[in-house]
């Protein structure tokens, strides 16, 4: 049964392929040109950088739902946790410490160049998010930062402030007419404030898909 | 052949590697890195076979950038479980559980 | 086509996603108090939605306002209006039914996390309804997902793990050949939004979208635990906390079973024939194999859930009758959300009988008729519904089906639908007789809360009465 | 030139996939993946989209890569204690 199953998998992930490398060897060009569309409307969105535009404006309601699948990731993982204390820190090299110490307003300064440059270069809520989250996972590993049990209140309003912010500015664009419509003059500054709340979220929720799980149950 | 239908051949045989991974692979660490293969190779293939006349498209970009995030909290949340369900059962894998009703 | 006054579809996503982070905000077990009253505008809202529809159509929503290819679209029509006025009424009683269900010190710990989970279920299953973007929808299908797979593990107990961990990985590898689709389909007309695609995809389209859509078909058929990808559902669906259960059973299977509905009715609808015997076939075997297992397993819920995996089955016998004329689809509606309010209620009852017996085998039902009547009753009327007895709305689906393959000449799903319902008797009736049989001496029963008992009636006696008004819900339909 | 880098990163990315599902040992899976995701980073950069380099450097390879090794950790700690292990 499982030899069967073995080979049934290889055979449909073979002709899968194939079929794949000829299907996509003979495509003709695209019908819908979105890189022409999405330059001509980029004025009119707020921000500079097309990727950045897609994301916080033309495709923004992607982004919403997005940032609610992480948040329930990290929900997901409060479930299983049993309330069990974590493990102390174990010793840690002072070296290591010592450099993490050093380090770690270089990476908050990162993060916040990243959020700015988002506006105009590549960079933006997301890729700032995950240093922060990065620099919180190196300051777990050098014995700096405890992992997390069950949030406090302070920190779950910390999860959860950027994707307010995001709700809080969508619902208000709605009674303005349409979902996450931003007026041309503050297209800008919205996108702005949303993202800075991301930063902030992201970063504590990818942090805390490393901090809420490390040492649970080693 | 321009660069970007080049990633997108090699997107295909990343995402059926993966994918016969994940159905095959029994130790649940080896599942959620098929899986992950499987997501990559997706990825190559929305960015590469958009951009295979080597114009450059931010639309399937920022859908990929979306979709990392996405497999980021799928893999937390899957090794979460995988953690859950060793600390309790002490086993790696899910077969035997395949066997009853 | 936007009004000056607040969209109403736009409202049923944002008010779960709303009080689901609120309700994590507020703490662990909290979120109760906030849900039910949110719950019951949402069941206004998709009233308001479902009215307006019938007046004035179909109704589009730019986000962002760039409309589709550059921006997202949502788009309200009458199957989007049945499906969330289905989820909204289900959705509601099941949230006074968990409130008191998870009151009880035993179930306590299982609501640590319960109800900021259901909201995003609730915002994910209603943005879905919504969306008119094949990528926007890959999202909407991960939050579903993912919220889907933390209910199943709410409990903690070792069997719930290693449920939700199987349903994750299910769930994950058909969202990535889902999303295959869409890079292909993205790749070859250069966009994902279904509005722009419909009118480019023609009957003898590149071999790119016959793959995409066989990907992003058989990923959802997976997500639906059609045959044969349906055994994660019954440890799934069997092993959660009754109102976890309910939920999934009733609603979120619909889900991507709408969803294949909509692609084949929208732009596959050139490719749907060809593949609609397979469909069609699948759902067939699906409802004698989930049928024969409901007939032998021990558990009560294990046999409401196979009964899902047949009850599943029809709805996937609707696609080789498509082309016949509406009728098809009005049953496929009809089932859907028959087998819903049923579902919900026999979920809701099986919860009772097990708390009220303090076990989860039909052996321990003995005596429970006594006991808890108004439960058993509640369990039979939705048994009906299952069965397809007149007059319940099961029926009326079993009807309408019928007649669309007796109007195509298809004698061969009349066969099927027909010993479908005569198995869903065999297995109902094996929980009736159960409950009526004579306690042993040693049986003890539990009190159990009324309201328990009241909601599960209630969703029993919808699934029911809504045969009567199904034209009303076949007109929404248009 | 490009080509012949564009095909040799395509078949590091594709070799180091395979490692990562078929070496026996773990851990090295688990270091084969991050080195995966960096060259995956790499090709996004050659695809022209930097943010998804950064993006797949920082949470594909990073964090993601913290995640597992931080998980074979807790799933190899008890190998000793508990035996009926598959």
């Amino acid at each position: 049964m499982n030899g069967l199953l073995r080979s049934a998998v290889v055979i449909v992930g073979l002709s899968l392929a194939a079929a794949m490398v000829i299907a996509l060897l003979q495509l003709p060009s695209a019908a819908v040109h979105l890189p022409a569309l999405v330059a001509e409307n980029l004025a009119q969105s707020g921000v500079e950088h097309p990727v950045t535009a897609v994301l916080l404006n033309f495709r923004g309601w992607d982004t919403l739902l997005e940032v609610a699948v992480l948040l329930l990731a990290l929900l997901t993982l409060l479930t299983l946790g049993g309330g069990k204390a974590p493990a102390p820190a174990a010793a840690v090299d002072p070296l290591l410490q010592g450099l993490a110490r050093r380090m770690l307003p270089l990476i908050v300064l990162t993060a916040g160049y990243l959020l700015w440059a988002g506006a105009h270069r590549p960079g933006g809520a997301f890729q700032a998010g995950a240093v922060l989250a990065a620099g919180a996972v190196f300051l777990q590993l050098a014995g700096l930062l405890p992992a997390w049990t069950a949030p406090r209140r302070w920190l779950r309003l910390g999860l959860v402030l950027g994707f307010l912010v995001f709700l809080a500015v969508a619902a208000a664009l709605l009674g303005q007419g349409a979902l996450l419509r931003y007026p041309p003059a503050l297209a800008g500054g919205l996108i702005l404030l949303i993202e800075a709340g991301l930063t902030l979220s992201l970063g504590l929720i990818l942090a805390g898909l490393f901090l809420f799980l490390t040492g649970r149950d080693a | 052949m321009s660069t970007g239908l080049l990633y997108a051949l090699a997107g295909v045989l990343l995402f059926v590697l993966g994918a016969a991974g994940a159905v095959l692979l029994a130790h649940l660490m080896r599942k959620v890195l098929a899986f992950n293969v499987m997501g990559s190779g997706a990825f190559l293939v929305l960015v590469g076979l958009a951009q295979r006349e080597d114009v450059i498209d931010p639309v399937p970009q920022a859908m990929v950038l979306t979709g990392i995030v996405v497999a980021v909290a799928a893999t937390a949340l899957a090794l979460g479980l995988a953690r859950a369900f060793h600390a309790r059962t002490g086993r790696t894998g899910l077969t035997e559980e395949a066997r009853r009703d | 086509m936007t009004e000056a006054w607040p969209d109403p579809a736009a409202w049923l996503i944002l008010l779960p996603l709303a009080w689901a982070t609120l309700a994590f905000l507020a703490g662990p077990g909290r979120g109760g108090r906030l849900a039910i009253p949110a719950l019951a505008a949402q069941c206004a809202l998709a009233l308001w939605l479902a009215v307006s529809l019938a007046e004035s159509g179909a109704r589009l929503h730019p986000v962002g306002g760039w409309g589709a290819p550059l921006g997202i679209d949502l788009l309200a029509d009458g199957l989007s209006a049945v499906m969330l006025l289905l989820t909204q009424a289900v959705a509601l009683a099941l949230a006074v039914y968990a409130q008191a269900y998870f009151a009880d010190a035993h179930h306590r710990h299982e609501a640590t996390w319960f109800w900021p989970l259901t909201g995003f279920l609730i915002a994910a299953m209603n943005a879905l309804f919504l969306s008119a973007d094949l990528f926007n929808l890959y999202v909407t299908l991960e939050l579903l997902g993912l919220a889907a797979v933390g209910l199943v593990a709410v409990g903690g107990g070792t069997a719930q793990i290693a449920a939700a961990l199987r349903y994750l990985l299910v769930s994950l590898i058909a969202s990535g050949a889902y999303l295959m689709g869409v890079a292909l389909i993205y790749g070859t007309y250069g966009t994902a939004a279904i509005a722009s695609l419909a009118p480019l995809i023609d009957p003898t389209p590149p071999l790119a979208t016959w793959l995409a859509a066989g990907l992003m078909v058989v990923g959802l058929m997976a997500k639906t635990a059609l045959f044969p990808f349906h055994f994660w559902l019954p440890p799934a669906h069997g092993g959660a906390p009754a109102p976890v259960s309910a939920l999934l059973s009733a609603l979120v299977v619909k889900a991507s079973f709408y969803l294949v509905l909509r692609l084949a009715l929208g732009p596959f609808a050139p490719l749907a024939e060809m593949a609609a015997w397979l469909a069609g076939g699948l759902g067939a075997a699906a409802i004698l194999w989930g049928s024969w297992q409901a007939l032998r397993t021990r558990h009560i819920k294990r046999l409401v859930a196979w009964s899902t995996v047949a009850q599943l089955g029809y709805l996937f016998l609707i696609f080789p009758l498509l082309a016949a004329d509406g009728l098809a689809m009005q049953a496929g509606v009809m089932q859907a959300v028959a087998h819903g309010l049923a579902k919900a209620a026999l979920f809701a009852a099986a919860g009772v009988l097990m708390r009220a017996t303090g076990r989860d085998t039909l052996d321990g039902l003995a005596g429970v008729a006594g006991r808890v009547p108004l439960t058993l009753f509640a369990f039979g009327l939705a048994g009906v519904t299952i069965m397809g007895l007149p007059p319940s709305a099961g029926f009326l689906a079993k009807w309408l089906l019928i007649d669309a393959a007796l109007a195509s000449g298809q004698w061969g799903w009349v066969v099927v639908i027909i010993a479908g319902g005569l198995l869903a008797a065999g297995y109902i009736f094996r929980v009736l007789r159960r409950a009526f049989l004579v306690a042993p001496e040693d049986s003890r029963f539990h009190p159990v809360p009324r309201r328990l008992e009241w909601t599960a009636f209630a969703l029993a006696v919808a699934s029911v009465l809504l045969g009567l008004r199904g034209a009303e819900l076949v007109a929404l339909l248009g | 030139m490009n080509l012949a880098f564009d095909l040799l990163l395509i078949l590091a990315l594709s070799w180091s996939a395979w490692r990562s599902l078929a070496t026996p040992d773990l851990t090295r899976a688990v270091v084969m993946f991050i080195v995966f995701g960096l060259l995956m980073a790499l090709a996004w950069a050659r695809l022209g989209a930097p943010d998804i380099a950064l993006a797949e450097a920082a949470i594909g390879a990073g964090l993601t890569g913290a995640l597992l090794l931080d998980a074979l950790g807790a799933l190899q700690a008890r190998r000793g204690e508990k035996k009926e292990d598959a």
